[in-house]
């Protein structure tokens, strides 16, 4: 049953899809993961409400506790790099744990 | 509308915000004022910490020459409208420090105050009437002086 | 005292000789010996150097330097003299600062006012002077200061331009990059006064202070040159407008070592009162000062209505109500009406109606403790080395006032001791400020008795005795005194000429300038919220910070 | 319609205005007593108009905006600003009629307004393009992380004891009883209630010794009026919530009615002041270590102590 | 623990409130404490001034101007400007003037103002308004001075011519009289001003 | 929700013209030193710093800890069986004791 | 409306990502989420929309903020991966096709729509238990792990000043 909020979940997944491996700097890339999950919500919403799949609320909330925790994990390790090496950028921290 | 317009221009006459900024032994005196007993918030005055909110501008006494350029700066980034107030002997001549070889001598022919207030330093008292002339220019609409003339304008600070 | 002579006999001098009790006047044959000297006399324990005072004579082709050290424990002083020449590239002199850090600013000064060269100073730049006097002597006898004037008047943005020129000079090349930055305490400012604290900081981690100084320069000491030895008080008083009275007493001791005067016992216990009235005026906006820099207004308040009271027996016994100018050469300038007392003692019980609260609420405030127990902490070492004094040196624990090292007007006759913590740190700063306070409405209560009983067996006649006449010309000398002023110690030192209307050379120390050295050592590595408060806790006022 | 008309007068910003007037006069009349002085005397009745004619002066004052700022940015702040802490006066019953907004979900609906205002102020000070902003700023959100989730906690006391989210439902729930069980809960409100509001002795961010005025450093005139307009509406906010979820609102003694409600912030109002005269400002790190060794762990044993208090007292409710 | 103590401040704090506060006088109208010998505007007695300079010469801050008069020997009289003066009160104390001085600055107002321009500044002054009637009746008072003076310094003359004749005479010499010192001016420090 | 959205969308607009009115009473007079940053009265000496050096992550990690703790509690709300009350305390007691433990561990961190 | 709305939000967070100053890409994105969750409101699940506002606006916009703080007013530039986007567009296809082409296999049984949050609380409290330890640990785990690196830190910024 394609309802037409689903496209739009879709491009939002799409939209993090590419936000993650464009490989730019750390904050960009938690947005696109948000991204990531918030689709995975939007489409876990959409299904409880237009096909009454409830138990889909429950999982959205775990998605969100997920999120968040991820978030907080992934930004420490961020301050920790930047701290340790001073990098912004991912894709430089390759080269400065080979230093 | 023009009951409106007159009641913000009575507003601005009734509250006078200064800039908190001291270059003499005057401000001893105005600490004074803001104390217990002259307590110059019954009549609506009130030290705010950055001149961005302030109203008037207070000459504490003497200006050096190292601080002029921080009080016209002072002055200058204060929003209209705004009074200038001088305390003091050491803002009409130098006062005591007139042979002195740092002191500016004419800081009023610089930045033109709206009020002189006499004295060394000025009662508390005398300041507080000091201020309440800058009212009484406020609601007769005179411009203030600085606005009209001065070297300030000229110079580059 | 005989080991410094003897000390002092190891090399060339002039002359060594006993000044007062607890000095010893020496002059050096050539200024060469003079690091040698100076690190003999700091191993015998004389540690602190009180500060350095170049006096220009044009027609002798010399500068004379002046170098008090002192000993805070044993109170054992030398006055040291020595020549250096004149002309500018020879004016030269070993510099005292590796062994003294306390000297860099004094220094600094001599060099930025007179021109002295100190060899191998570590930081040699002008300091206190405003733009347009760099690389000029002001204070140099010669000096055509009229000129100079002139040329300001004319053209006053010169003195702004100038102003911008050091703004660029001075400026930190910081990585745009990075998260350092230099922000600017003062001189507009809510706590700071005029003076600006040029802070480079990380975030709020403060990596280094340098302050720049001068924002209330006067030029005092060569004021009082254009003054006549009466006039001359008021600039003296001007020092700093908190504590007013002490250093005129202490510029009309030095008058009257001249003068050869002695004044009368109640001039001397008049003396003693308006001081100490002086002294809790300032300590009480110093305590308000401390709390209103930690976002606290109610002490300040509090502490300024008390002081009103205090302020009014100045006001009836002079006329004024913090200019006073009641001290002159030869005694107290107005006669005392004994209904005055009883202002005095409205405002002892205003005191002591208030003190109560002020030690219950304030004193002990657990915030206070929390925040001020471990910050801005000095050790007796350092007060030592950078020579320190008043209510900081005894927040360390050094047993220095000089009302009691050296008693002037009538302070060897009232019951006293030293107020002293050990800890340095800010909150005990605070403490001993507080301490002080009680102590001198003491001292307020003693003199008051002694004058009355006086009064009532007729040994001091309140309207005729207090002054003595000193004469309007001065013979040719110099002299030395010190008060304990509200912040620490004043060192004055006066030179006349023969039959001269105003002085020659007036040296004024005063213990602000030592203690902002201070800040940048003590301010390392702490965060932007110690700013306001080792500041404040160090008592500094501007006034006496730049003269 | 009425909704509109909610929105300029009553609970909005008409309201508002007053609000600010009355408790910022309150404010200075209260402070200046304890200093030992008078406070504002010579305008209108124990000086009444005083604020008046300052807020009014602030409102008709020239705006600087200084150049190398965003513009927009700089001024839609306060306006957001205000907006925000407008918006949870909708949910609170002010009266046994008149919340604007009934809703299941009203308390979260209004931690989360509240909990949206430091990010605007961080915005503002990271937008002034000045140092001190820009310090007062990150002081805003450091100040937030550390008391946003002890209020959040201390908050939701209540609903857990009454089982609803319902801010009506609390209030008609409420009891006696239930405020003794509510009192460490409103006393951690409080101290966090403090810190949200940038109030002494954590008025870090806008600590005037230290980073001359935080964020509102660069604002004038009109600007600045919205900031403090903000300010003092979130003060109502705050207060309202904290009367609705622990004194329970309007109800008093011998009547229930506003005045009640107004009387119970006034006196929260009052508290905090003495506080103000009283104790100095502490440093950002001791604010965060007392937030979170004391006020978070205390608050979340308040909330098992609530459960318990639930099953063992109120089993029936 | 801590809690408690702020508490127990707070307490102690609301004390502040049953105080009275001190400032119950408007200030505009009323000095909260103005003493005898508060030091304020001068007023200066012109009819006993004897234009002696001693309070320009001790004027710290040169505030005074000396106002030439007609007359010969109290030909000047202080002006004081009272925006450069720092009521210190040393002119005062240096007027030999007895039993009143004749610059007198304690007791005066305290809210001397003035306007904001420089030259408003400037024109801040205490004038001496002498009526002419005075200047006149000090000029024909002067000239009888004059006249008695010369009348007396003739008799003088011939006094002493006949003095110095008598001693001539006489062969022995007598004790010359006593010169009465001229003013110079110097203040009279170990006079206090009587409160 | 609609009323709500009305009420917001009514004070956004009472909001902006109180602003405009106020704008439009104001003065206007820009000039370049008016216009520049306040740096206490003196030209700024240096730049605004791009970014914060800021120590406090580990507190940033514990707020989003505990206000997903919070939200949990959120949905307790409405439990009404006896066993979940007692659950959610034993909860609030775990997460009370993780936190002292971790601000203990962190403060042990920062002495050394 | 929901159309209008969604498509707002796809616009902000393409706003987001390709913004190049870091303080406006926080806010489109701020605004996104703050959209996404009136979004879940109007699809009656009103906690969770308010969840969605609460931990966003409230929660991940304060540690986005340390981010950016970290960051500075501007992104640093980086080396464009072109074939990310190709990679995203054929994803985006593929999952629309995949949807659109098996909707009907996808017909679950529509259950009865309950109140969502009574169903949480029953369904979920028997694991909120391991969720708090799983939070206790991480945490505990977080803060000991910054604590080791700042010991690090310290021993090799000594170890140079020794040098
Ligand atoms: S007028 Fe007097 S009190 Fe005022 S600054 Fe000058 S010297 Fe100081
Ligand atoms: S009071 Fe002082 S300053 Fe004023 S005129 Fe007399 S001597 Fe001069
Ligand atoms: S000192 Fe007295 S008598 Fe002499 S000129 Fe002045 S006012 Fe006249």
């Amino acid at each position: 049953m394609f309802n037409i909020e689903m496209f739009f979940a879709f491009g939002l997944f799409s939209l993090g899809l590419y936000g993650v491996s464009s490989g730019r700097d750390f904050l960009r890339i938690f947005f696109s993961l948000e991204m990531l999950l918030n689709a995975v919500i939007m489409m876990l919403a959409i299904t409880a409400h237009h096909l009454g799949m409830t138990q889909n609320i429950v999982l959205a909330y775990l998605v969100i506790v997920l999120a968040t925790l991820e978030a907080a994990a992934g930004l420490l390790i961020f301050a920790a790099a930047n701290k340790v090496s001073g990098v912004i950028i991912p894709d430089e921290l390759n080269g400065e744990v080979e230093k | 509308m023009l009951r409106i317009l007159d009641f913000f221009d009575y507003a601005k006459s009734e509250s006078l915000w200064m800039a908190h900024f001291c270059t003499g032994c005057c401000s001893l005196e105005m600490a004074a004022a803001m104390g217990p007993r002259y307590d110059w918030e019954r009549y609506g005055y009130m030290p705010t910490p950055t001149p961005r909110q302030a109203d008037i501008l207070m000459i504490t006494g003497l200006v050096s020459k190292k601080i002029l350029p921080a009080l016209l700066r002072t002055y200058a980034q204060m929003p209209e409208p705004k009074y200038v107030v001088a305390l003091g002997a050491c803002s009409f001549d130098g006062g005591p420090y007139n042979d002195s070889l740092a002191v500016i001598k004419n800081p009023t022919e610089i930045l033109p105050a709206d009020v002189f207030i006499a004295g060394c330093p000025p009662k508390p008292e005398a300041i507080i009437e000091g201020l309440e002339q800058v009212k009484q220019k406020m609601k007769d609409k005179i411009p203030s002086a600085a606005s009209q003339g001065g070297l300030w304008k000229e110079m580059e600070y | 005292m005989k080991k410094i002579k003897a000390i002092l006999e190891n090399f060339d001098t002039e002359y060594v000789e006993d000044y007062k009790k607890i000095w010893i006047k020496a002059k050096l044959q050539s200024s060469d010996a003079l690091l040698a000297v100076a690190k003999a006399v700091q191993d015998e324990g004389l540690r602190s150097l009180s500060t350095v005072s170049p006096t220009d004579f044009p027609d002798r082709e010399t500068i004379e330097l002046n170098y008090f050290f002192e000993d805070l424990q044993t109170k054992r002083n030398l006055w040291l003299k020595c020549d250096i020449p004149r002309e500018l590239e020879k004016c030269e002199i070993a510099s005292l600062t590796p062994l003294f850090p306390g000297a860099e600013w004094h220094e600094r000064e001599a060099y930025s006012m007179f021109g002295v060269k100190f060899l191998n100073h570590p930081d040699l730049r002008p300091i206190i002077v405003s733009e347009d006097f760099i690389g000029k002597t002001p204070f140099r006898r010669d000096f055509d200061w009229e000129q100079h004037e002139e040329d300001v008047a004319k053209n006053v943005q010169a003195i702004v331009d100038a102003f911008k020129d050091e703004q660029a000079t001075n400026e930190v090349n910081l990585d745009p990059e990075s998260s350092e930055t230099v922000l600017n305490w003062g001189p507009t400012h809510p706590a700071s006064g005029p003076i600006r604290l040029r802070v480079h900081c990380d975030g709020e981690e403060i990596i280094s202070i340098d302050p720049d100084i001068g924002y209330v320069w006067r030029a005092l000491e060569s004021l009082v040159t254009k003054k006549d030895f009466v006039g001359a008080i008021v600039a003296v008083e001007r020092l700093c407008f908190m504590d007013n009275i002490n250093s005129m007493v202490g510029y009309c001791m030095a008058v009257e070592e001249i003068a050869g005067t002695e004044i009368t016992e109640f001039a001397k216990w008049m003396r003693v009162i308006l001081g100490e009235v002086a002294r809790i005026s300032s300590h009480f906006m110093g305590l308000g000062g401390f709390f209103m820099n930690l976002g606290l207004h109610t002490l300040f308040m509090w502490n300024l209505g008390t002081r009103e009271f205090f302020l009014d027996f100045l006001e009836s016994y002079s006329g004024a109500r913090i200019a006073t100018a009641s001290i002159e050469p030869g005694g107290v300038r107005y006669g005392l009406d004994m209904t005055m007392f009883d202002e005095l003692q409205k405002a002892l019980d205003q005191f002591d109606n208030t003190v109560d609260d002020i030690e219950m609420i304030f004193v002990n405030n657990p915030t206070m403790k929390v925040r001020a127990k471990d910050v801005g902490v000095l050790s007796a070492d350092e007060v030592e080395d950078y020579a320190l004094c008043g209510i900081v040196a005894r927040a360390s624990g050094v047993k220095t006032d000089i009302r009691i090292d050296e008693p002037y007007a009538a302070y060897d006759q009232v019951d006293m001791d030293y107020v002293t913590r050990s800890n340095g740190a800010a909150a005990d700063r605070f403490k001993v400020l507080f301490g002080e306070l009680k102590q001198s409405v003491d001292i307020i209560k003693q003199a008051k008795k002694r004058i009355e009983e006086g009064v009532a067996s007729g040994e001091f006649n309140p309207t005729k005795d207090h002054m003595v006449k000193v004469p309007k010309k001065l013979p040719a000398g110099e002299a030395l005194s010190r008060v304990e002023w509200a912040r620490g110690e004043v060192l004055m030192h006066l030179v006349t000429e023969e039959k001269a209307k105003s002085p020659y050379r007036l040296k004024l120390k005063a213990p602000s300038f030592n203690h902002t050295m201070m800040l940048n050592k003590l301010l390392e590595g702490q965060t932007l919220s110690d700013i306001p408060l080792v500041f404040g806790s160090l008592y500094v006022c501007q006034g006496d910070l730049d003269r | 319609m009425n909704t509109v008309i909610d929105a300029f007068l009553f609970p909005g910003l008409f309201y508002a205005l007053v609000w600010t007037v009355l408790l910022y006069w309150f404010f200075r009349k209260f402070m200046a007593p304890l200093h030992k002085r008078v406070g504002p005397h010579f305008n209108g009745p124990y000086g009444s108009y005083q604020t008046l004619f300052d807020l009014s002066k602030l409102l008709t004052k020239e705006s600087i905006t200084p150049d190398g700022v965003n513009p927009y940015l700089f001024s839609i702040m306060p306006i957001l600003a205000v907006i925000t802490a407008l918006l949870p006066t909708a949910f609170i019953p002010w009266t046994p009629s008149y919340p604007v907004v009934e809703s299941e979900y009203g308390l979260l609906a209004l931690i989360v307004l509240i909990g949206i205002e430091p990010f605007l102020l961080f915005l503002t000070g990271f937008g002034s393009d000045n140092k001190y902003s820009f310090l007062g700023g990150i002081r805003v959100l450091t100040q937030s992380i550390s008391m946003e989730t002890a209020f959040f906690l201390a908050a939701l006391s209540p609903a857990l004891l009454f089982g609803t989210l319902n801010l009506s439902e609390i209030v008609d729930q409420s009891s006696w009883g239930s405020f003794l069980v509510l009192i460490p809960g409103f006393f951690l409100y409080f101290i966090t209630l403090l810190g949200l509001l940038e109030q002494p002795p954590f008025n870090i961010p806008d600590a005037e010794q230290e980073i001359v005025y935080g964020f509102y450093t660069e604002y004038s005139g009109t600007n600045y009026f919205m900031l403090k307009l903000a300010e003092f509406t979130e003060f109502m906010a705050v207060f309202a919530g904290a009367a609705t979820l622990f004194l329970g609102a309007y109800k008093g003694l011998f009547f229930d009615n506003y005045l009640c409600f107004f009387i119970k912030m006034l006196l929260m109002a009052i508290v905090m002041m003495i506080l103000r005269a009283a104790t100095p400002r502490i440093t950002l790190k001791q604010m965060l270590h007392f937030s979170w060794r004391y006020l978070v762990p205390i608050s979340l044993l308040n909330l098992a102590w609530v459960m318990l208090a639930k099953n063992l007292f109120f089993a029936g409710v | 623990m801590l809690l408690i103590d702020i508490v127990k401040k707070m307490v102690r704090v609301s004390k502040a409130l049953m105080v009275k506060s001190p400032a119950q006088v408007d200030v505009r109208y009323e000095a909260m404490h103005h003493p005898a010998r508060y030091r304020g505007e001068h007023t200066v007695d012109y009819e006993t001034c004897i234009g002696c300079d001693a309070c320009n010469k001790i004027c710290p801050v040169h505030a005074i101007t000396m106002k030439h008069l007609p007359l010969k020997k109290q030909n000047i009289v202080p002006e004081v400007n009272l925006s450069v003066c720092i009521f210190c009160g040393l002119c005062e104390d240096a007027c030999p003037t007895k039993p009143e001085k004749s610059i007198v600055l304690s007791g005066g107002r305290y809210d001397m103002l003035s306007g904001g321009w420089h030259e408003e500044q400037n024109d801040f002054w205490v004038n001496v308004d002498i009526p002419q009637s005075y200047i006149d009746s000090r000029l024909e008072a002067e000239d009888a001075a004059r006249v008695k003076k010369e009348m007396a310094a003739k008799k003088r003359a011939a006094q002493a011519a006949a003095k110095a004749e008598a001693a001539k005479r006489a062969e022995a010499g007598e004790e010359p009289k006593k010169e009465q010192k001229p003013f110079d001016g110097t203040p009279d420090f170990s006079k206090g001003v009587e409160g | 929700m609609e009323t709500f959205l009305i009420y917001a969308a009514s004070v956004a607009l009472a909001v902006f013209l109180l602003y405009f009115l106020g704008v439009a009473l104001a003065p206007y007079a820009p000039d370049i030193i008016k216009n520049d940053h306040f740096e206490c009265g003196l030209p700024a000496s240096s730049e605004v710093p791009k970014k914060a050096n800021f120590g406090f992550f580990v507190y940033a990690i514990m707020f989003i800890v505990a206000d997903m703790t919070g939200l949990f509690f959120t949905l307790f709300v409405y439990t009404d069986s006896q066993q979940g009350t007692l659950m959610a305390s034993l909860f609030a007691f775990i997460v009370a004791f993780a936190i002292i433990l971790a601000t203990k561990e962190h403060r042990y961190a920062e002495n050394t | 409306m929901t159309i209008l709305l969604l498509t707002i939000v796809l616009a902000l967070a393409a706003a987001s990502l390709t913004i190049k100053r870091s303080v406006p890409a926080m806010v489109s994105f701020a605004l996104m989420m703050f959209l996404l969750g009136i979004f879940y409101m109007t699809l009656d699940a009103k906690v969770l929309g308010l969840f969605q506002i609460f931990v966003y606006t409230g929660g991940i916009i304060v540690l986005m903020l340390f981010g950016v703080t970290i960051i500075g007013v501007a992104f640093p530039q980086a080396k464009s991966r072109p074939w990310s986007a190709v990679a995203a567009v054929l994803v985006f296809v593929a999952l629309v096709a995949l949807f659109v082409r098996g909707a009907d296999k996808l017909q679950l049984t529509a259950g009865q729509a309950t109140e969502d949050v009574h169903l949480f609380a029953a369904q979920f409290s028997d694991f909120v238990i391991l969720f708090a330890l799983i939070g206790s640990s991480l945490l505990y785990g977080t803060v000991k792990m910054a604590g080791l690196l700042k010991a690090r830190k310290k021993s090799t910024a000594k170890g140079e000043r020794d040098v």
